[in-house]
């Protein structure tokens, strides 16, 4: 087998990217859409950390730990809009929160 | 306590600041890689919310032991606590909240995803493209990094080192506020009553 | 009962027996996202057969529901296919724990009924086995409240300690739950040789166990934290729930039956009724256990002053009551209980119907635990010390 | 013997097969610590039997075998023979899938527990932090298995539970991270998360870090103890299998063989962070006094305290022998039990030789076999006593209210805790 370069893991990541896309374009539950940005999150990081190693240096590194740390807000905040949304709509489909106010 | 043990600790503490042999092999890498594509499929493609949420972690997971191979063991740590043991435990609490079995009766995808779909798809071309052509860019530039003193380096940069403040530092300060916002408004959103 | 049970008599359904608006939880909604939960009748904390139906919000009690009779036998109907003897070993069974109150009770209210009184050696006998039955009672429902509550070793402490009264009994009349000691007009048995030597025994050996029981309870900081505050109940709302025993008295009501209204030797005896402040599961508790304390005074005193004499009152070999009707009631461990019994002048009660204080008091569990926890709903089931038997007789 | 094996026992550098690369070794390690971690799963099982019976007036297990000492067996027995129920409404997979989420993690925090200097799978850089996140995804197989029942009791059960894990895990973490601070009190500065170097970092300083800077050790120690049996649902914050609650919490639905696993993956998460308080505030595997007492002849009377362990107790185990009734019934049972005395007897004169021949040859195999046995004795001895501590309060205190558990978690714990971080690094910052 061949020795795993930088390359092996943008590939992955790549994958990884677009499936969050793919889950967040088409998906209509709002907790899976939210899923699916933690995926494209965790595929940035994951070229962070290949880039970080492919270079030398702990940038990419330090960048992923403060994407964690903005993946965590965003969870929490995310979640939190849902939590308010469905307790007034009693819905968690995004084609149904089509209204910027109820 | 054996005499010899100081001598024996010192010599640990010195192998282990020298670089080591790598455990993992190419295919160690291919097996993570694809559970994590794989279990990433599964995240968006699953009906119900909680196997999805399962899938989810176990994607997080192989990526933790991704960072793990490319010599990052904090990043990986901080993935496994903070991602699989805090944001997937709020999930799947928030999931069971909102526990709707209509949800998962419903129809699961929007009434635009082929237009969806195409857009991902042109997005996948343009990734496929840059790797095809740039395959010469990726590889390795640097020195490898040394995992023992990965925390420390990380610390160092953080908070600076020998009285000197880190290149994040402030960085660091302004995502401690931005977690500071993040949990008021968390709370905002869902209290009842405030 | 709703609307819909009264269209539908045989529908058992969990909406026909409830008064809760149990429509709601069709619409999950987060604001008012109730949860029904049914708790028993096959439910570890339930004491015997009892069914709560819980309305929830999370773990906030919004409401709730018993449901009894899972174990009614129709003990007072088959009180009127008996006659007054041979009704007499029925009345154990309702509180099983507390039997020999039970059958106090009852003789007492055929003896007035009758017009006869039991001799003073009756009497004091009487009192010594009540009040050993009141502190076996009381035992019970210590240990398995603390069990409920989440500490297991005093159940096993009270049970050990329980052993040596229910030898008492077993040695006394030959049954150690069940005990059927006493007999209309008196007593059946006279005491048996070391039966004072024994009672005394009992006395010093289980005034250091109260202590243990309250080393490991009293000043703990987590058994006052679920107990202090836990299913208040007011004085006033106990009265007028008709609420009796040491719940009543736990809410700073000094209303016990044997200082009211003494019945049996209580009259001659010195004793406190402890009363409580706050009205919380707390001064419940601590009620209890100075009672134990009272009772093994008023035991200390029968003994020592346990008059020679006849056991047996002048009663006919065919007891026939003359027509009319009693109401004679005693303190029991648990609270008021009374016999309410009307005569034809035959050898069987026209009509014979008990008041059990466990079912009385159980109506304040509701009035206790709205707005409480899930956990506090089954602290405050273990502090009214209900028993099924007596519930659903 | 082929090289991959011996390569590893002939290295003098003193590292964990992990560290050094040798993965026949550090299988060997794993396959020792599962089966290691299983038996003393099965031996606190029984232990927390009997001696709960015997906080209780009662006597426990007493009819399989010699004072119940074959009961662990039986169930275990009994409960893998045991149908396995799925409710029909129940999430079949997720269902399936949840104690083993469970097993994992409670299981795989232990390839950085640091027996020995050496005694470890793997010295992880980032240890501690490795062993807080794995263990923390404990909580998952807890949070799916009560959401899977499709059930009332399960599902308060598992949301308490998890509200309470993750609480906790807050405070837990912050007395973790103070005693990681003390690890950077040296000359160089910088500290460490690695297990063993924790464990090193105490020996060197010569100090246990329960008594660094007494108090504000203890205090850290004190948080973990209270943290680590809310972490992992012992009593008396068992709020989540809160029996006369909630029945059996989240595992109310499960039965058999899966119901076992959750039951060894609790045990397996207690024996875990008992292991974590050992090596962060106990000094882990070092003995008492290693640095006063280090004199020759301390080394050799320390190093027979695991003979002697063993002689004690099989000399009990043959008392127990000779108190066995003498009625022909227990004929059987007492020569089990003499056949375990006898057992034990063996190991213990096992152990005292070996003690004796590392002592006349100091660096033999002996010597290195005899250093490996006290390190595993001292650190499975201050794990026992945690075990202990685990049933003791089991049997003495009553269950905490949910809102309270969360009251004391957030309000009390959380605020001390942090406080003991920040005075512990000035204390740090003013004594270097």
């Amino acid at each position: 087998m061949t020795e795993i370069t930088a390359l092996h893991y943008l590939v992955v990541a790549a994958a990884l990217f677009v499936l969050g896309v793919i889950g967040v374009l088409t998906r209509r539950n709002v907790v899976i859409i939210l899923m699916s940005i933690e995926l494209i999150l965790n595929a940035v990081n994951l070229n962070l950390v290949a880039f970080s190693r492919m270079w030398g240096n702990l940038h990419g590194q330090l960048f992923a730990i403060f994407i964690v740390v903005d993946a965590a807000a965003e969870a929490a905040v995310g979640l939190g809009i849902l939590i308010a949304f469905f307790r007034n709509k009693e819905t968690i489909n995004v084609d149904e929160i089509d209204l910027l106010k109820w | 306590m054996n005499p010899g043990m100081h001598s024996a600790l010192n010599s640990a503490v010195t192998a282990a600041n020298g670089g080591m042999a790598p455990v993992a092999t190419p295919w160690f890498f291919y097996s993570l890689a694809a559970l994590a594509v794989i279990s990433g499929v599964l995240v968006i493609t699953r009906r119900n919310a909680v196997h999805s949420a399962l899938a989810l972690i176990v994607t997080l997971l192989s990526v933790a032991g991704l960072y793990l191979m490319l010599y990052a063991p904090f990043v990986a740590g901080v993935q496994i606590i903070v991602y699989a043991g805090g944001i997937m435990v709020l999930f799947l609490f928030v999931i069971m909240l909102v526990n709707l079995d209509r949800a998962s009766k419903d129809r699961q995808f929007n009434r635009i995803w082929p237009v969806g779909l195409a857009a991902a798809c042109v997005l996948m071309a343009l990734f496929v493209s840059v790797i095809v052509k740039g395959k010469a860019l990726f590889t390795d530039r640097g020195m490898p990094l040394s995992e023992s003193s990965n925390t420390q380096q990380i610390a160092n940069a953080l908070y600076g080192e020998a009285g000197r403040m880190g290149q994040y530092t402030f960085a660091f300060e302004i995502a401690s506020l931005l977690l500071l916002v993040a949990i008021l408004g968390a709370v905002i959103m869902t209290k009842k009553k405030i | 009962m709703n609307d819909r049970a009264k269209e539908n008599k045989n529908d058992l359904s969990i909406h026909s027996l409830s008064n809760l608006d149990l429509e709601a939880p069709e619409k999950t909604y987060l604001d008012s996202n109730e949860l029904i939960l049914n708790m028993g009748p096959q439910h570890p904390a339930t004491h015997g057969v009892l069914r709560v139906i819980l309305k929830l919000d999370g773990e906030k009690v919004l409401g709730t529901e018993c449901v009894i009779g899972y174990l009614h036998r129709g003990v007072e109907k088959i009180a009127e296919n008996r006659t007054y003897s041979m009704f007499n070993p029925y009345v154990d069974r309702m509180d099983y724990v507390a039997a020999v109150s039970n059958g106090l009770g009852y003789c007492e209210a055929v003896e007035k009924l009758l017009n006869v009184e039991a001799p003073p050696r009756a009497k004091y006998i009487r009192v010594i086995l009540t009040e050993l039955n009141r502190i076996a009672s009381h035992q019970l429902w210590l240990g398995t409240h603390a069990l409920d509550i989440g500490a297991m070793t005093p159940l096993f402490y009270t049970f050990r300690d329980r052993e040596e009264i229910l030898k008492i009994f077993e040695k006394y009349c030959g049954a150690r739950l069940t005990t059927h000691a006493f007999r209309i007009g008196g007593c059946q048995y006279e005491t048996y040789a070391g039966f004072e030597k024994d009672v005394k025994n009992f006395l010093t050996f289980f005034a250091p166990k109260i202590d243990e029981y309250e080393a490991l309870l009293t000043t703990n900081r987590i058994w006052l934290e679920r107990t202090k505050n836990v299913g208040v109940i007011s004085g006033a709302d106990c009265i007028a729930l008709g609420v009796t025993g040491p719940v009543l008295r736990a809410s700073g009501v000094k209303w016990d039956l044997r200082k009211a209204q003494p019945y049996a030797a209580y009259s001659e005896f010195d004793f406190e009724i402890p009363t409580g402040e706050n009205g919380d599961t707390y001064d419940r508790y601590m009620v209890r256990m100075i009672e134990m304390w009272q009772s093994m005074r008023i035991i200390e005193q029968a003994v020592n002053g346990l008059p020679e004499g006849p056991i047996m009152g002048k009663v006919p070999k065919v007891i026939k009551p003359p027509v009319g009707e009693i109401y004679h009631s005693i303190e029991a461990p648990k609270g008021e209980l009374g016999y309410f019994i009307v005569s034809d002048g035959s050898t069987q009660p026209y009509r014979l119907r008990v008041r059990p204080p466990s079912f009385v008091n159980l109506q304040a569990l509701d009035v206790m635990v709205r707005g409480m926890l899930v956990a506090d709903v089954v602290a405050v089931i273990g502090t009214l010390d209900i028993v099924l038997g007596e519930v659903d007789r | 013997m082929p090289n991959f094996i011996m390569s590893y026992l002939r290295s003098t550098e003193a590292l964990t097969p992990g560290s050094a690369g040798s993965q026949f070794w550090a299988l060997i390690y794993v396959l020792i610590i599962f089966a290691g971690v299983s038996l003393a799963v099965i031996c606190m099982n029984w232990l927390e039997r009997k001696a709960l019976a015997h906080f209780q007036v009662r006597l426990g297990p007493m009819r399989v075998g010699p004072h119940g000492l074959l009961q662990p067996i039986a169930d275990a027995v009994k409960l893998m023979l045991k149908e396995d129920i799925i409710p029909t409404e129940a999430d079949q997979f997720v269902f399936w899938v949840a104690p083993l989420i469970g097993l994992l993690a409670a299981f795989t925090v232990y390839t950085v527990i640091p027996f020995g200097p050496t005694q470890a799978v793997s010295d992880m850089n980032i240890g501690i932090l490795f062993m807080l996140g794995v263990s923390s995804l404990g909580v998952l197989g807890i949070v799916v298995a009560g959401w899977a029942s499709n059930s009332h009791y399960p599902l308060i059960g598992a949301l308490r539970s998890s509200a309470q894990m993750v609480s906790y895990e807050v405070a837990m973490g912050l007395a973790v991270i103070s005693a990681i601070l003390m690890t950077s009190l040296n000359t160089s500065g910088t500290g460490t998360l690695s297990m063993i170097g924790i464990v090193q970092a105490q020996q060197q300083q010569g100090v246990w870090f329960i008594f660094k800077f007494f108090p504000l050790g203890f205090i850290a120690f004190a948080i973990f103890a209270i943290a680590m049996v809310a972490e992992t649902n012992r009593a008396p914050f068992d709020l989540a299998e809160a029996e006369s609650e909630l029945t059996a919490g989240f595992h109310t639905e499960y039965s058999g063989l899966r119901w076992s696993l959750f039951m060894l993956a609790e045990y397996a998460a207690m024996i875990a962070v008992s292991a974590i308080a050992v090596t962060l505030w106990l000094g882990g595997w070092m003995r008492p006094f290693p640095n006063l007492l280090h004199a020759p002849v301390w080394e050799f009377i320390f190093s027979l305290c695991p003979g002697f362990t063993f002689a004690g107790l099989a000399a009990i185990t043959l008392i127990g022998t000779a108190r066995m009734p003498a009625h022909s019934f227990f004929k059987i049972q007492r020569i089990g039990l003499a056949v375990f005395a006898v057992l034990l007897g063996f190991i213990a004169l096992l152990l005292l030789v070996i003690a004796v021949a590392g002592r006349s040859a100091d660096i033999s195999v002996a010597a290195r076999f005899r250093d490996g046995i006290d390190h595993v004795y001292w650190f499975v001895l201050k794990v026992a006593v945690f075990m202990y501590m685990f049933i003791w309060y089991r049997a003495t205190w009553p269950r905490y209210r949910f809102d309270q558990l969360m009251k004391i978690g957030w309000k009390v714990m959380l605020p001390i805790s942090l406080g003991v971080l920040v005075v512990t690094a000035i204390v740090g910052v003013i004594v270097k």
